[in-house]
């Protein structure tokens, strides 16, 4: 048996397969297909200051092997999820990401610092950088000063560790990632959603209600990896690649590319086994190739 | 609590009007299923369409379950060829289910197009739990004569069934409401000691007009929505509808059709805001 | 019958159904299928002052609903596209736009001067601005006062109206589109292909020997309305939409979302007669929907 | 003149080791296709697959155009599902074919895998032209003999068949290559009057030893590339290879498999620059 064991940022993971935010909710409902102990780690859907209702319907449309979202951060607020979703995913021995995000460097910084009376329970912190700043008007992860302001301004803030999620809807993806690095971040994820859009052509109405949405599943892999693989070039920081990923040869596409982990996200609604698929193929495959450790793949693709 | 299980095709054949009736030997799903529950397939199909197609549970037969389904795009499409001894992923049984009424209600069942099933599958529930099937009534609504489906079978069941068809062709013309509203007004008439309670299920254009027309009426109804529905159990926040909830400061929250529902209280569901529809509708 | 005559920039063209550069050669082997000049129009593959051999193979690969390529720009060279192409197509009446490419701005303009010698044939100019500018490493389409300057430039030397074709890979459309605007191209068309690679999970090599590519086709075309929508709302050009196109709901889809023609791409791989099939779906379409014209569609989306 | 036509699925079999024959109605293809030749099929399939698929065509039989293909991926996976009956997209008759050797020559046709179907093609289209069977050299190369294919039906040509196999498990052990040597070698030391003139087809791998062994041997040799071929007919550019060309610059450029080839003269092919292989191999 290969050792699954994956290491990030001095942080011990069971294996290197995560949750993506926003395509897990709050660990509850994967209750009912497998215990969360058994997920390298479970990102919590995105968590702001206040409880947001989120966009109303229609929030989702099916694409060529892809899908648009416009959930809008439909969340409970950082108060109620460390009162009512923590003890929970605690009972249950998740190993706990929160995703965080704000309409400004300082929200991000509150929901962040009042995460740290569950610093216990929460081994890191991810920032959503596609979050639109309210001053500026451009995304966090857009403008890399602002990016690398956002994550010093957290990391000031609270002892756990932070994990730079990046927009692909940039011009310069090694860009920011070298900022965010300068920012002191522990590890970068990417990616988050394209921005995308469909029409109804009976209606004429655009299928989401917030009109544009991310777009997500296996149509935005390609995209993903080449994110991935450029990031990994430029930063030293651990790379948790994000993207389409659906079974093994994914994962070891995107480690290939320099991933150190993974996330899982549309995959879930397709099939919520997933990840324990994957770890469990994942072992088989290094078993096969005659490897002992993920690790031993990072990065490890052959440019000549 | 719902799994993933491998089902075997028991039987998948085009039945009246262009619905198929699939069989599944899902016994898991057959035994923990309720009246408004239903259960996402996976369908392998061209054109990169790859969420799971989401359908109710129509009837359960020992460790079976079947399905009704109108082949309508790409996923039914496919479907229609899966052969007998297939083996398909399906999970299940989600969402919630139809509540019981008290015994002597009269019980009007709505159903539009292809939102029939659920509907089947609660007058068989409540006949088996000893219900009169004379205190049943079930309006089966379409575009026509050839698109009305399981009709005879709901008839089988020694229940009251009306059509109702928009061209005319068959039964009361009109839509489905309408059938509802002259027997409404009938009953008004006429002194019924039994209580009116309604269920209703078909495509959300119906369901508002049924919001509409019970409200009116002031009769308790229940209604399973439908949604597009990328996971179907709760994780992806995608299939939601504006409901009201007195807890939320805002007096309404977004509830998941596929796990607080799909059946909802008709008087929960907002189905406009500030004049606007918060649907395509 | 509705009208498909569609006006952009002051010429007339049969229909909005042209064909995207780089997936109908120089038109020749198309003409075993259909008749040149039945289409809207056929921008050819990009053309550079000098021949290209192009990267070697492999140059392609299918991804989920999309594919990527790395043909690097084989080509002919300018001038022997006008001894050898052009008389060609000028004998199939094919109503020709000539997409171009340099290393420099003085090389776009070489190329577009060399094509004013056969200015009877070329009905447009189309920059294929994803190309890196030698000077700067950034593509021409990532910044805007390059994107400006290298339209001002080419609108000077050449009088053969000018399409700037956009690069999705940019964090902010608008800027590029409003850009060049200001550099006086009369007309945009996007978007071009989103930088994508895949690995062989087996030999732990890229997919293509230049190990990025561009990726196109149904996966894309989320990413495609929204740019087109967005630009639009930022700019007066006509917009030209690209980018997944199979069938005329697409074309629907992009001309609600504010483009006055569209290219057929990569589905030209599928089945060759597809802008066949969309100009006759069109005409049908518009009939059935009471429309006289597909200008009628433009930007029509209904959003409130 | 290729087009893009709607042709029935006349039959669809297993037949041995694993491969399948496919009949497809296509009279305007059967008319046009020459040995080497191949065709594009649309074949719907599931995870977003979308490109065409190119089969070389077998043989033709009246207006039908048959195909020998083996089930490895979603598209071919798919396509053992086709009924007859069903009307499938393919566009062809495609790509250069193989030219005919003068009447005398030692015809050496060397196989690997599923290159097996356009020399099966070749031969009997020599036969139907009067060459002599017995001329006919074919060595038709698999791992194992499991996976050997259309072996028998070659052999029912009349020409001379030779199975080699990795496994040792039927025939001459060793790569397809080995078996051509062998034989080569012996056709050195007797005298014979008839030049060898080669033909192969089969995975680049084998056709890159080929490449070597007929330099080697000073052999003239003709070869069908395979390549992925997201077009077929010459559109997008991608499925070239390094081909020598006096006419450019540096001496050689990127020929399209699917235009200019797929046949290619073998001392035509590069398989490497600088030491470098162009491909994964
Ligand atoms: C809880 C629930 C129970 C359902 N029960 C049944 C049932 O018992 N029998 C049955 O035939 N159908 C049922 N449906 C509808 C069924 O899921 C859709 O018809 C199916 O998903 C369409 O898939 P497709 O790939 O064939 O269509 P697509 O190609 O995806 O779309 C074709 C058309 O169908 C519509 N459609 C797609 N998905 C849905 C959806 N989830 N709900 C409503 N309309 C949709 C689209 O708007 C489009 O117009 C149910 C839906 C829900 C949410
Ligand atoms: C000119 C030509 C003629 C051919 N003739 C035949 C034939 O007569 N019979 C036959 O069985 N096959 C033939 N092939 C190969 C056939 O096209 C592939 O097996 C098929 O495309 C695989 O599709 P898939 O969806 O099943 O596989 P995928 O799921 O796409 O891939 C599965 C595996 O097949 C390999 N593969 C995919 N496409 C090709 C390709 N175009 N060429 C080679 N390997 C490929 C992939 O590398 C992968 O390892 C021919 C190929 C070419 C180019
Ligand atoms: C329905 C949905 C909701 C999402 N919500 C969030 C979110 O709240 N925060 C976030 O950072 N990313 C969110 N994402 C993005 C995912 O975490 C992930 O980055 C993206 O979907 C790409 O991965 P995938 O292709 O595997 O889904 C969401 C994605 C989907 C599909
Ligand atoms: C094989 C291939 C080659 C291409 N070559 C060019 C090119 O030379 N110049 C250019 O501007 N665009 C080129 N493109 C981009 C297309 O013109 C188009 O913008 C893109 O593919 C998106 O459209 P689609 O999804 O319909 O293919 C190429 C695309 C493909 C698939
Ligand atoms: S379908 Fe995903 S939450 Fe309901
Ligand atoms: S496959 Fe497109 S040019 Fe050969």
């Amino acid at each position: 048996m290969a050792e699954l064991l994956t290491e990030i940022a001095g942080i011990e993971f069971k294996n290197p397969v995560w949750l993506a935010s926003g395509t897990c909710g709050y660990g509850e409902e994967l209750t009912d297909f497998y215990g969360l102990d058994e997920l390298g780690a479970i990102v919590t859907k995105t968590i702001s200051l206040e409880p947001r209702a989120g966009h109303p319907p229609p929030r989702v449309f099916e694409t060529s092997s892809g899908m648009l979202n416009a959930i809008g951060l439909q969340n409970v607020g950082v108060d109620k999820f460390i009162s009512e979703k923590v003890p929970f995913l605690r009972k249950h021995r998740a190993k706990l990401v929160v995703n965080v995000a704000g309409r400004s460097v300082d929200e991000y910084c509150r929901v962040s610092e009042t995460l740290n009376s569950v610093s216990d329970d929460v081994v890191m912190i991810e920032l959503n950088m596609s979050c639109p700043n309210v001053a500026s008007g451009m995304e966090f992860s857009k403008k890399p000063s602002l990016a690398s302001e956002l994550v010093k301004s957290v990391k000031k803030i609270t002892p756990i560790p932070v994990i730079a999620k990046l927009s692909p809807n940039v011009s310069d993806i090694t860009e920011i990632a070298v900022a965010v690095e300068e920012g002191g971040a522990d590890a970068l994820s990417m990616i988050n959603t394209l921005v995308g859009m469909a029409v109804d052509v009976n209606t004429f109405k655009p299928r989401l209600s917030n009109i544009t949405g991310g777009l997500s599943g296996p149509a935005i892999k390609p995209v993903a990896l080449a994110m991935v693989y450029r990031a990994s070039q430029a930063v030293k920081l651990p790379i948790i690649g994000i993207g389409g990923i659906r079974n093994v040869e994914d994962v070891i596409e995107f480690m290939l590319c320099g991933a150190s982990a993974v996330q899982v996200g549309t995959a879930n609604f397709i099939d919520p086994m997933t990840p324990m698929n994957i770890s469990h193929d994942l072992d088989i495959w290094l078993e096969r190739k005659g490897f002992t450790s993920p690790s031993e793949l990072i990065g490890k693709i052959e440019v000549e | 609590m719902s799994g993933v299980y491998q089902a075997e095709i028991v039987s998948n054949n085009s039945i009246d009007n262009e619905a198929y009736l699939l069989t599944l030997k899902a016994p898991e799903i057959a035994r923990a299923s309720m009246p408004g529950n239903f259960v996402q397939l996976k369908i392998e199909m061209a054109d990169g369409g790859f969420w799971r197609r989401p359908f109710s549970v129509l009837d359960t037969d020992g460790g079976n379950i079947k399905i009704l389904y109108k082949p309508l795009g790409k996923g039914t499409l496919a479907l229609t060829k899966f052969p007998p001894g297939k083996i398909v992923s399906v999970i299940g049984a989600l969402g919630n289910s139809f509540s019981f009424p008290s015994r002597d209600s009269m019980i009007i069942l709505t159903g539009g197009g292809i939102g029939v099933p659920p509907l089947y599958n609660l007058a068989k529930h409540l006949i088996k739990s000893d219900y009169n099937p004379r205190n049943i009534h079930f309006f089966n609504g379409a575009a026509g004569h050839d698109s009305i489906v399981y009709l005879e079978e709901s008839a089988e069941l020694g229940i009251n069934v009306y059509a109702v068809t928009e061209d005319g062709s068959m039964g009361i013309k009109g839509y489905v409401t309408d059938g509802v509203k002259q027997f409404l007004n009938g009953m008004s008439k006429t002194s019924l000691s039994n209580e009116p309670v309604m269920y209703a299920c078909g495509p959300m254009p119906m369901l508002r007009a049924v919001g509409l027309m019970v409200s009116e009426y002031d009769v308790y109804c229940e209604m399973a929505l439908e949604a597009l529905m990328p996971c179907g159990f709760g994780i992806c926040m995608g299939c939601v509808v504006m409901a009201r909830d007195d807890k939320s400061v805002e007096g309404f929250s977004y509830k998941r059709v596929c796990r607080e529902g799909p059946v909802f209280r008709a008087d929960d569901i907002i189905w406009e805001t500030d004049g606007k529809k918060w649907l395509n509708y």
